[in-house]
């Protein structure tokens, strides 16, 4: 198997006068999970596509381990797609589905079902090989597409929100299998997904994608830690964002706390926007005159290991504090209680505009 | 008009019968004839029957002159036989063939008519009553409208040899067929029926394909070529159809037809396309091929010719003001307008004094006496048909109808005939 | 035909138990009933009637309700009966291909070559127009197209591809194939329609991933997934094409045989038990056609 | 499934066959539905004129089509065009006129009337009405079609709006 990372080069897609994705650029190391993100309609499925060959791009290359693949057919690039729906071929037996591109590449019957049967056993569905896709559940489907997918060897394997159809509790244990197996193999994933969740724990490449630009691309925790831009804060969630504006000395709310913070910045504009995660903030006993949000709480959530607080500033903008269950039952708050919220200069993370 | 004159006595038919029908008939009458008037206006006959005389115009002059409402359903002669026989309530009056007579009759679906109560029944063309034209007249093959034309009593379904005061149809209207041909495509002139089989015509004869007919015109053209001499063309052996339907399954095979017709309009317009250009046709067939400025020919045949009549028979539930209404309606269809109407057609109306009577002389003279015409001959339509001058083809009503060598006709051994015509079509 | 009357007592069957009614049992056969009245009245008493009617005897006044078989000895006795079996089965057969072919194509194109819902839609209306035009119209439209003097010869002689006119375009079995297909070709693109737009089409890019060609999607991905609208499509025309007598009449200018026209002679002659003869070994044969059909294709799917 | 590409307009092209294929006989008979007043069933034409079409629809001429125009005509058209479905049946119901004669009670039905044209009117004035059902189903199916596009606009824009 030809290890193989992939690099997009101000790859282009419109639709008519819509521009699906917007000249990106990307490189995804060989053997690496990289998942892409965003809301719906960013671009992501569009460039999983391009890259599968299932999509023409309107500009731009695609380089597979090198190879510009940008005009090949989808089955000369090295790539395997596993598609939302599974795309099973209903009229054919899970052995047959699996069997399917080996078939197209002539490989013997004999052979090519002894190989289906071997990765059929490898998703553990060895006794489901006679049946129809209809007759298995959602996760079987699945295993069953996977399997498909993998067994041309392809050295990127494509997957297009290949968990949005399972139940919580499959979703869970499938995550940790394509994890394993993307081990295993040492292949390119290239992951489509919405969920935050899925992305920061799959991923070793995590690329978020807003209105066909890619805002950044980065290891999960860089993502989340240092997110870019307010919006990849926000898509990422656990981070409230503060406005500030430059005063005397540094920087400050609209109540006109100052802000001190520990990393350097340039002030480009009026508004500087600040990242703080919401599992960094306190709930402090009296107002304090530096690094403090002040706001009423407007919700108390208990989740088990630890509490969330909704808080919404004077301003109207709404923030979170996640606290251990310890720190919260040390000093409860109610709803409708005036409170403050302090944080750690070293935490505040600078966003740019 | 009401039906008071069907008291008048008859010289012709008296019978014991009659005067019980005679009775009914005017003592249902008498008492209320304003009350009847206006109810029979409200009354509507529903006839049906082949085109040929299902004519809108008929039933546009049936409303204006008696009042009441003829709906009226043109079929083919297949068509008509299926719903004479079974859907005898879907109709009160059917206007069909003898020889669908023949086969519909027996079945219990129609009524015979009381002849004392047919104003016309003395006028008949005498071929409907004797099967003879003239006292001298030789009894044409086949199913001969005489044979049909009477059963024996007032319940009864049993045809009569003789004239019985019970008729099972009115005569309508009739016509010899003959072969009609395109003297410009033909080349030479046609004088008998095994023309039709003339190599010469390879690809481009037809004839008719309702089995019944076409067995006729078959046996014609087998006569002619001197194969077989049928004692009966209207009742043939099993043998005799064998062999009519070899001979024409060879002449098939040698690519003798370019098709087989069975509608009015499919005659005209293989003839007028020039498909065709020798084939059995009928008179009006031949004009209407005319009419469209194509030269066609009626071509008098040595044999003779192959006749069909029709007539109006009374569905078996007429009863009461309808029955009335029906007896009404024929009279009125023999009185003359209708007549002439089928004389302008080219066909013959069975009743000649009356349509005589509404004709011009010029077209009587043109359509019934063979005489050049003295003007252009219009259709009822207003359309030109003949120009002054033009004679009619196969001549005189006499020249015509006294050469019938045989008629439509059904046959003893129709299920073997069916069956062989079959075969014939699917060879 | 029969099976949407299937269908729906166990449609029915998995509602009832929950509704949970006094007579839960009953409830389904209950909910059938109107169905099988409707389909008792005006398809089994009729079809019952003709069966009757097969063994009957026919006489000058009318039918003898008697039980003989020689109304099937008469139809098996002749070779008539063969020959024209074999003429119908033989236009059923290159009017199905044709049909088949045409139909597919047409599908194929509408479903997976038209970009446009919006132009789907206007081209299958565009489609479909002409069989809102009378079946006798469209038929005979074609006399003075073909004809010895009609438009295409006129317009060969004209273009001198040919210096005679080509006898064989009308009354004759080309007529009648090409009728056929004219008149029934629709029958075949509707339901191969239907059954490709509900085709997923991930299923295609699925196969294209697989290295398939685009000839070997179609062979093992639209083809297979299109069965039950081919199958239907061929229930249709083959049924319409075995039963009819018009065409083959009007088109071979009556020298072609089938076996409605064989049946339609014998009703003309009144010979009825004869005709219920032949109509019951029709219906036999044309419901044997289907059922094999149905064997090879489940259509439930679609129904 | 690739929609540009010779195989794309070679299947375009088998389409556009079948539309002509399927045409054809109607444009022969919309030509020959306007022959003059001695026009006939076929080839040649004899003089231009819309002659047909107007015994069409007045009464008292040849088969009264305005009466029937009125009743079978209008029922049997405009109905199921306004249901929108019934493509099949309908179609269907045009060829049931063999089995109309055989089963049908007093009432003349359209196939039936149709029926008689073909066996006893010689003239054009049986395409007139093959012309005019095509046309009219034409524009039925062209009304359908703008409406239903209108109320997607008018969705559109409430969507965008």
């Amino acid at each position: 198997m030809a290890e193989a990372g992939v690099e997009l080069v101000a790859v282009t897609k419109r639709y008519g006068a819509v521009t699906a994705v917007d000249a990106i650029d990307l490189r995804i190391p060989s053997g690496s999970y990289c998942c892409l993100i965003g809301p719906s309609g960013c671009g992501k499925t569009s460039t999983l596509r391009m890259i599968a060959g299932h999509e023409a791009a309107t500009g731009g290359d695609v380089l597979i381990g090198g190879r510009n693949v940008t005009l090949l057919p989808p089955a000369q690039r090295g790539t395997a797609m596993m598609f939302q729906s599974y795309a099973l071929f209903p009229h054919l037996t899970c052995l047959d589905n699996v069997a399917f591109s080996l078939r197209m590449r002539g490989v013997a019957r004999t052979e090519r079902r002894r190989k289906a049967a071997e990765m059929l056993e490898r998703v553990h569905l060895g006794e489901m090989a006679e049946r129809r896709p209809a007759q298995l559940s959602g996760g079987q489907q699945q295993r069953v597409a996977l399997a498909r997918a993998l067994i041309t060897n392809p050295s990127v394997l494509l997957l297009d929100e290949p968990l949005s159809a399972l139940d919580p509790f499959l979703r869970g244990k499938m995550r940790e299998e394509l994890k394993r197996l993307q081990r295993d193999l040492g292949i390119t994933f290239i992951h489509v997904t919405h969920s935050q969740d899925e992305a920061l724990a799959l991923s070793d490449l995590v690329v978020v994608m807003e209105r066909g630009k890619i805002l950044q691309s980065d290891a999960p925790r860089a993502v989340f830690e240092k997110p870019r831009t307010p919006f990849v804060a926000r898509f990422l969630g656990g981070h409230n964002i503060l406005e500030c504006r430059p005063g005397t000395g540094g920087l400050a709310l609209s109540d006109g706390c100052a802000i001190r913070l520990d990393e350097s910045f340039t002030v480009s504009s009026d508004v500087v926007r600040l990242a703080v995660r919401t599992d960094r903030m306190r709930l402090l006993a009296n107002d304090q005159a530096m690094n403090r949000l002040a706001g009423e709480v407007t919700a108390v959530e208990y989740h088990g290991p630890f509490v969330r607080v909704g808080l919404q500033d004077k301003a109207g903008s709404d923030h979170s504090l996640l606290l251990s269950e310890a720190d919260f039952y040390a000093r409860p708050v109610a709803l409708g209680e005036r409170v403050f919220a302090g944080f750690q200069p070293a935490d505040v993370h600078v966003l740019a505009n | 008009m009401t039906i008071e004159t069907g008291v008048t006595r008859r010289g012709l038919l008296k019978t014991a019968a009659a005067v019980g029908g005679a009775a009914i008939g005017s003592g249902a009458i008498t008492g209320f004839p304003t009350i009847w008037a206006q109810n029979i206006k409200n009354v509507t006959l529903r006839q049906f029957g082949t085109g040929v005389s299902d004519v809108n115009a008929i039933a546009v002059k049936c409303k204006e002159d008696l009042g009441f409402t003829l709906n009226l359903t043109a079929l083919d002669s297949d068509a008509v036989t299926q719903r004479a026989i079974t859907q005898p309530n879907s109709y009160d009056i059917a206007d069909i063939e003898y020889w669908i007579c023949k086969k519909v009759f027996p079945r219990s679906v129609l009524q015979p008519m009381d002849t004392t109560k047919l104003k016309y029944f003395d006028k008949l063309v005498p071929l409907f009553i004797t099967g003879k034209l003239t006292p001298e007249s030789v009894i044409a093959q086949g199913t001969a409208p005489h044979t049909v034309g009477f059963v024996e009593g007032k319940e009864s379904t049993k045809f009569s040899k003789t004239p019985t005061e019970w008729l099972t149809m009115v005569p309508t209207i009739y016509n010899a067929d003959t072969l009609g041909i395109r003297p410009d495509l033909v080349g030479r002139p046609i004088t008998q029926w095994k023309d039709l089989a003339d190599p010469a015509f390879k690809g481009k004869a037809s004839i008719l394909n309702i089995p019944s007919i076409g067995i006729m015109d078959a046996a014609m053209v087998c006569e002619s070529l001197g194969i077989i001499k049928y004692a009966d063309k209207g009742n043939m052996t099993k043998a005799e159809i064998d062999t009519t339907i070899k001979t024409m399954i060879d002449l098939k095979k040698q690519g003798q037809f370019r098709a087989f017709w069975k509608t009015f309009d499919e005659s005209v317009n293989l003839m007028v396309s020039g498909e065709v250009i020798i084939q059995s046709m009928c008179s009006p067939a031949i004009a209407a091929v005319r009419s469209k400025g194509v030269p066609c020919v009626y071509q008098p045949l040595k044999e003779g010719y192959r006749s069909w009549g029709g007539g109006l028979g009374l569905a078996k539930h007429l009863k009461g003001i309808e029955l009335e209404a029906a007896y009404e309606y024929i009279n009125w269809y023999m009185s003359g307008w209708v007549g002439a109407y089928l004389n302008r057609q080219g066909y013959y109306s069975a009743v000649l004094e009356t349509a005589k009577a509404h004709m011009e002389p010029y077209e009587w003279a043109f359509w019934m006496e063979g005489k050049p015409a003295e003007k252009d001959i219009m259709s009822p339509e207003g359309k030109l048909m003949e120009k002054a001058g033009a004679v009619r083809d196969g001549g005189s009503f006499y020249e015509r109808m006294g050469h019938v060598a045989c008629w439509n006709a059904v046959m003893d051994e129709d299920k073997y005939m069916i069956q062989k015509w079959n075969e014939f079509i699917a060879a | 035909m029969s099976l949407p009357a299937a269908a729906v007592p166990s449609g029915a069957a998995a509602t009832a138990p929950a509704r949970g009614r006094v007579l839960p049992s009953a409830m389904p056969y209950l909910q059938a009933l109107p169905l099988w009245l409707v389909m008792g009245v005006f398809l089994l008493i009729p079809i019952a009637t003709i069966v009757m009617v097969s063994f009957w005897e026919d006489q000058e006044t009318g039918l003898a309700p008697t039980f003989i078989l020689d109304n099937y000895r008469d139809v098996f006795a002749t070779q008539v009966t063969f020959t024209t079996y074999l003429s119908t089965l033989r236009y059923a057969a290159i009017v199905w291909v044709s049909t088949l072919a045409i139909g597919f194509t047409v599908a194929y194109v509408l479903a997976f070559h038209i970009r446009s819902t919006l132009w789907q839609m206007v081209l299958f209306q565009v489609c479909a127009v002409p069989f809102l035009t009378s079946n006798v119209i469209r038929m005979i439209s074609w006399i003075p197209f073909l004809g010895r003097n009609g438009l295409l010869n006129s317009t060969l002689i004209g273009l001198h591809i040919t210096d005679h006119p080509l006898e064989f375009l009308l009354f004759s079995p080309f007529a009648v194939v090409l009728t056929f297909v004219h008149l029934y070709a629709l029958f075949m693109v509707v339901p191969i329609f239907n059954t490709m737009m509900r085709i997923d089409r991930s299923l295609i890019e699925a196969a294209l991933d697989a290295g398939a060609r685009p000839i070997e999607v179609l062979r093992h991905v639209i083809i297979p997934l299109s069965l039950p609208g081919i199958a239907i499509g061929t229930i249709f025309v083959v049924t319409l094409v075995m039963g009819d007598f018009v065409t083959v009449q009007m088109m071979s200018g009556g020298q072609s045989a089938s076996v409605g026209l064989l049946i339609k002679n014998e009703i003309s002659l009144l010979q009825y038990p004869e005709a219920a003869a032949h109509a019951v070994i029709l219906l036999l044969t044309v419901l044997m056609m289907v059922w094999a059909i149905l064997r090879v294709v489940d259509i439930r799917k679609e129904l | 499934m690739e929609k540009s590409g010779p195989r794309h307009w070679l299947l375009l092209i088998l389409f556009a066959l079948f539309v002509i294929f399927l045409y054809g006989p109607t444009l022969t008979i919309f030509i020959l539905s306007f022959q003059g007043p001695d026009g006939g069933l076929t080839f040649p034409m004899r003089g231009v004129s819309i002659y047909w079409f107007q015994n069409l629809f007045e009464p008292q001429m040849v088969g009264d089509f305005g009466g029937s125009l009125e009743r079978s005509l209008s029922l049997a058209l405009i109905a199921p065009s306004l249901v929108g479905v019934a493509l099949f049946g309908f179609s269907l119901s045009y060829d049931e006129f063999s089995r109309t004669i055989m089963a049908a009670g007093s009432d003349n039905t359209l196939p039936l009337e149709v029926f008689a044209m073909t066996t006893n009117v010689t003239t054009p004035v049986l395409y007139a009405l093959g012309s005019m059902t095509t046309l009219f189903s034409f524009a039925v199916v062209i009304t359908v079609t703008l409406t239903v596009l209108a109320m997607r606009r008018k969705r559109g824009a409430k969507l965008a709006g």
